[in-house]
């Protein structure tokens, strides 16, 4: 049976989703699509311990060897993006039915539902395969998912936001189609580790760097790396809340993931390097993002869509960890990305829970909210904290590798910039807090009701992703040494 | 001579794109669109390529133009002369872009050659071992439904999730659902005209096509997919002529939902009965004693569910189109 | 194959693409609607034949034949249809057909259609 | 190395250019879709090219052939014109969307309407 593990994460939700559209009620869907969810995390949990214990896994399809078959190829990097993507499908799914049944009428909620199983599909295929080819299916699979469910949003602008989406998002899928082209004429496989062993010969080569190019440029546009971001708040903001919560915490994750892997697995980073300043390049857009993507959601008026561009900013920081090239440097984007998950898991959840009591996200009608909802409020608060990288919080752990690593390449500029990012972050935060505790609430008049908490799933999915990032600012084992370990084994380090 | 022909289709491409620069008006940017499909099916074939011209001819000429038509039926087919705040932009871009395909270029390997890598590491085993590990004729058909049988099951499911987001995006969630049997139906013209008759008689023969498509992808050019088109393609010339009332009562949109998903199942069970016979997903040597066999069955099943789920999304996607425009327009 | 064949098929062939050639002229040339719509329509139907028969004269086995003779048989029908359906659409969007002169030369019967 | 043996190739990347151009110049977004489907289709002729063979012929087994043509990039473009027609048809459900709730399908236009509201 342990042979057969590797397939499962992806196969459970290929499987369920069609199956979810035989369903015809959508309360029986919504407890299929829950199940689909959770068994897929237990069996990436699962994985996830196995390549711990006998290091990276291989699983041929259809019974072929690479590089004839293709090839799934678990190691501590990827194991690490399935827990991650199936734990947060899961959490949205069991706690998300009230937010859902209330932004989609009653007749699409089975559809809708598949849409999201579909999602979830593409996403674990695509951190799961050792296929670059594969990688490209199930990168669509999972991109026509995300414009449908982004157009499910209430507002017209959800349409608008999704076609551009579409858009964005195909030319950057196409993009990686030349790349992987180029790679196959030059190479003749379409296998990561053959890719792996064969590209170095050809470090030389202006297609192998064309190859590159392309693939990075479409990669960012799906990892919405300023200034390739543009589609992503509009996409956020008017999504459906639940939406908004699970593209937040994976999709940029898995871009970043397929980021790494092309730049570290597939291309070795001695060659890419070579090709290019590859490391400023990097260094300084993630360095822009994070400035621009800050000012700008400081001036938001609207809080969702200020979280959004939170997100601008915060990929900034991972590519930066990215950029670094070093052990230490790929090592704190990974924690980020892990803790980044959980922090805006966090933070559109409880703006979720806040949405389905007002109808909206505007500052202006926020006021005083922390007495009418105020454990939703309170992790919010969390949440930002988190994001601030406030000590005894997630987000101070992979502040803190980021400084390190920065501080290891006597890169102190970076240093700097990182803690004034965090200051741009507490700016931001702090607004909120402003309008939830000392503004008096409603000024029109209307009496405000008192203590009317988001719905029992909503609220405690809320405060179990607001107690995660602490329970991980304390103990960080976790995501430490498994990113540690996917790190040294990226870089060809030995230590584990 | 290969050449010669070879260079007229490129430039009659390249004339095509320009040709879509060019023109304002939807209408005509549709024939263009549907024109530069049917070009680049002909350039396939000379690249040998049967397979994907076949595809492409009937997506590139055929399913797409229609669901554009459709879509311009609403929408109008009036372009706006855009003056662009920043029109150096795109130019700029696209010059980069290209500067870098150029560069790319550079250090290829040369067009046509045997010995070019990509020609050399992985398929030549699929074209000298295909006889012996799957025993079919078409090496294509062989990679798509065995080798890399996995890619293909993404494939079924990028046209599975398809249907869902049009369904998701079209279909509207206050219960004015597809099947409005009322509906006056758009394009009734005389029942008894020309091409009232004409397409009754070709119909039953378009569905026989598809169905040989279907089970001789095996040893020549198709499969499942373009049966599926081809077989979709019959049901939409019937709505076409006779409204979409008419073909909702041969064929109900959720059957048809069902069916789109049974395809699917019927592609990833085939795959999970691998697993049970004890081998590796998706590995058909369990499903006959003798492992040849075996594949041979695998991949007359998958092709049926490909061909299945293919047909069932491209009618359901031209129905979700049909009953928005009725509803536009009515 | 007999050198009779031969030649027959290729004059076949090259009065077929000699068509084609006066079919698109037509298409660019003549002034409206209706006479472009002649103009291809008749010169493919019978171009595509002559072109089909002289492939089905020049090839040797029997299985392309069949298959050669079954799209020609399909032409036969789709073909015109298709130039009847282009004509109806023009004439049902208010499309008129006009002389040489660019002026209406037929009137506009009421519209019984 | 002669040009010739390039030719192709340049050829192909314009026609990727001349799509990608119509996908970011245009405002009108059915226009945008047709240039995507141009974009797309364009580099699908470069996977086909990249896997043709000088005297190959189509893969499909027969007695007394040499020389086949490349049958793996065929297989891929398979899969991708698939992509490709999801896509077009996801977006164009999209647009009928689009001009439903805003009245037309302009980017300008539509723009307009946002930032009035």
């Amino acid at each position: 049976m342990l042979s057969q593990l590797p397939i499962l994460p992806v196969l459970l939700p290929l499987l369920g989703a069609p199956l979810c559209a035989l369903l015809s009620r959508p309360v029986v869907a919504w407890a299929f699509a829950c199940a689909v969810a959770v068994l897929t995390f237990a069996a990436s949990t699962f994985l996830l311990a196995a390549v711990w214990q006998q290091g990276a896994m291989s699983y041929a399809l259809g019974g072929w060897d690479a590089p004839w078959g293709i090839e799934y190829r678990i190691d501590l990097l990827n194991g690490l993006i399935l827990v991650l993507v199936s734990g947060m499908a899961s959490l949205v799914l069991l706690g998300g039915r009230a937010s859902i049944w209330q932004e989609t009428p009653e007749r699409k909620r089975g559809m809708f539902l598949v849409a999201f199983l579909l999602c979830l599909a593409g996403l674990q295929g695509i951190a799961a395969t050792g296929d670059v080819f594969n990688l490209f299916v199930f990168l669509e699979i999972s991109s026509l998912s995300t414009y449908a469910l982004v157009a499910a949003g209430k507002d017209r602008r959800a349409l608008v936001a999704a076609f551009n989406y579409l858009i964005m998002g195909t030319i950057g899928a196409t993009f990686i189609l030349i790349g992987i082209g180029f790679i196959y004429m030059l190479t003749g496989t379409l296998n990561m580790t053959d890719l792996a062993e064969r590209l170095p010969a050809l470090a030389e080569s202006r297609t192998a760097f064309a190859a590159f190019v392309f693939i990075v440029v479409g990669v960012c546009l799906k990892l919405a790396l300023f200034p390739l971001h543009l589609w992503l708040p509009s996409a956020y903001t008017h999504a459906p809340s639940m939406v908004t919560v699970f593209l937040a915490a994976t999709a940029t994750k898995v871009a970043l993931y397929v980021l790494i892997r092309f730049s570290f697995s597939v291309f070795r980073f001695e060659f890419t390097t070579l090709a290019l300043p590859l490391e400023t390049v990097f260094i300084v857009l993630g360095l822009v993002a994070v400035f621009a993507g800050s000012m700008v959601a400081i001036f938001q008026p609207d809080l969702k869509r200020g979280l959004a561009y939170s997100s601008v900013a915060q990929v900034g920081y991972m590519v930066i960890g990215v950029g670094m090239g070093t052990m230490n440097g790929v090592q704190a984007a990974l924690i980020h990305m892990f803790n980044h998950a959980l922090m805006k898991g966090a933070l559109f959840m409880a703006l979720a829970g806040i949405v389905y009591q007002l109808g909206s996200s505007q500052f202006s009608s926020l006021r005083g909210m922390g007495q009418r909802m105020p454990v939703t409020c309170a992790c919010m608060v969390l949440g930002g904290l988190s994001l601030i990288g406030m000590p005894g919080t997630a987000g101070f752990v992979s502040k803190w590798y980021l400084v390190v690593a920065a501080a290891d390449r006597e890169q102190w500029f970076l240093v700097v910039a990182i803690l004034a990012g965090s200051l741009l972050t507490a700016v931001y935060m702090w607004r909120v807090v402003e309008a939830f505790y000392l503004t008096p609430a409603d000024i029109d008049g209307a009496a405000p009701k008192l203590r009317s908490e988001a719905p029992a799933g909503l609220l405690a999915v809320t405060v179990a992703l607001a107690l995660a990032n602490v329970y991980f600012g304390l103990d960080s084992r976790l995501p430490v040494e498994t990113a540690g370990g996917a790190a040294a084994s990226l870089l060809g380090v030995p230590v584990r | 001579m290969e050449i010669f022909v070879d260079v007229v289709l490129l430039s009659m491409l390249v004339a095509t794109a320009v040709a879509l620069i060019l023109v304002r008006g939807l209408m005509a940017s549709i024939m263009l669109t549907s024109i530069y499909g049917l070009l680049s099916a002909s350039f396939f074939v000379t690249m040998d390529a049967v397979d994907v011209a076949f595809t492409e001819a009937a997506v590139g000429a055929g399913v797409a133009p229609l669901l554009l038509l459709m879509t311009v039926a609403l929408v109008g087919r009036r372009e706006e002369r855009t003056v662009s705040r920043h029109a150096l932009v795109p130019l700029l871009l696209v010059t980069m872009t290209g500067a870098l395909l150029i560069v790319g270029t550079l250090d290829m390997p040369p067009f046509g050659s045997a010995d070019a890598p990509a020609n050399q590491h992985v398929s030549p085993r699929y074209l000298q071992h295909t006889e012996a590990e799957i025993g079919i004729p078409n090496v294509v058909t062989a990679v798509l439904a065995s080798y890399r049988a996995y890619d293909t099951l993404g494939e079924a499911l990028v046209i599975f999730t398809a249907g869902v987001a049009v369904i998701l995006i079209l279909v509207p969630g206050d219960g004015r659902g597809t099947a409005q049997a009322t509906l006056p139906d758009p394009i009734s013209g005389d029942r008894q005209g020309i091409v009232h008759v004409v397409s009754k008689i070709l119909i039953p023969f378009v569905l026989l096509f598809a169905l040989y498509v279907q089970f001789h992808g095996d040893y020549g050019p198709g499969g499942g997919f373009q049966a599926g088109v081809i077989f979709a393609s019959a049901f939409i010339l019937y709505g076409l002529l006779c409204g979409l009332p008419a073909v909702v009562r041969v064929i109900p949109p959720t059957v048809v939902e069902v069916l789109a998903a049974l395809g699917v199942l019927l592609y990833a069970v085939t795959g999970v009965l691998s697993l049970l016979g004890g081998k590796n997903f998706l590995d058909y040597s369990v499903l006959a004693s003798d492992p040849v066999t075996g594949q041979h069955i695998g991949i007359i099943v998958i092709e049926l569910g490909v061909g299945i789920c293919v047909a069932s999304v491209i009618i359901r996607i031209y129905y979700a189109f049909a009953a928005h425009l009725d509803r536009q327009r009515v | 194959m007999s050198t009779a064949l031969h030649l027959i098929s290729d004059a076949f062939l090259l009065a077929g693409s000699f068509l084609l050639l006066t079919g698109a002229l037509g298409f660019l040339r003549f002034p409206d609607v209706f006479s472009r719509i002649h103009a291809c329509g008749v010169t493919e139907t019978l171009a595509t034949s002559l072109i089909l028969l002289a492939l089905i004269m020049k090839s040797e086995s029997a299985m392309p034949q069949v298959k050669l003779l079954m799209i020609l048989l399909f032409l036969m029908f789709s073909s015109p249809t298709a130039g009847h359906a282009l004509a109806k659409a023009a004439w049902n969007a208010g499309v008129r057909p006009r002389d040489n002169r660019n002026e209406r030369g037929i009137p506009v019967p009421p519209d019984n259609l | 190395m002669d040009i010739l043996s390039y030719f192709n190739y340049w050829v192909v990347m314009a026609l990727m250019m001349l799509g990608f151009y119509i996908v970011i110049a245009r405002g009108n977004l059915v226009k945008k879709l047709i240039g995507l489907n141009i974009f797309q289709t364009s580099v699908f002729i470069l996977y086909i090219s990249a896997g043709n063979v000088y005297d190959g012929a189509a893969p499909i087994l027969a007695e007394g052939v040499e020389a086949y043509s490349n049958p793996l990039p065929h297989v891929l473009i398979l899969t991708a014109i698939v992509v490709g027609i999801a896509t077009t048809s996801v977006g164009l459900a999209l647009v009928m969307r689009i001009y439903e709730s805003y009245g037309t399908v302009e980017e300008s236009e539509i723009l307009e309407q946002d930032e009035a509201c």
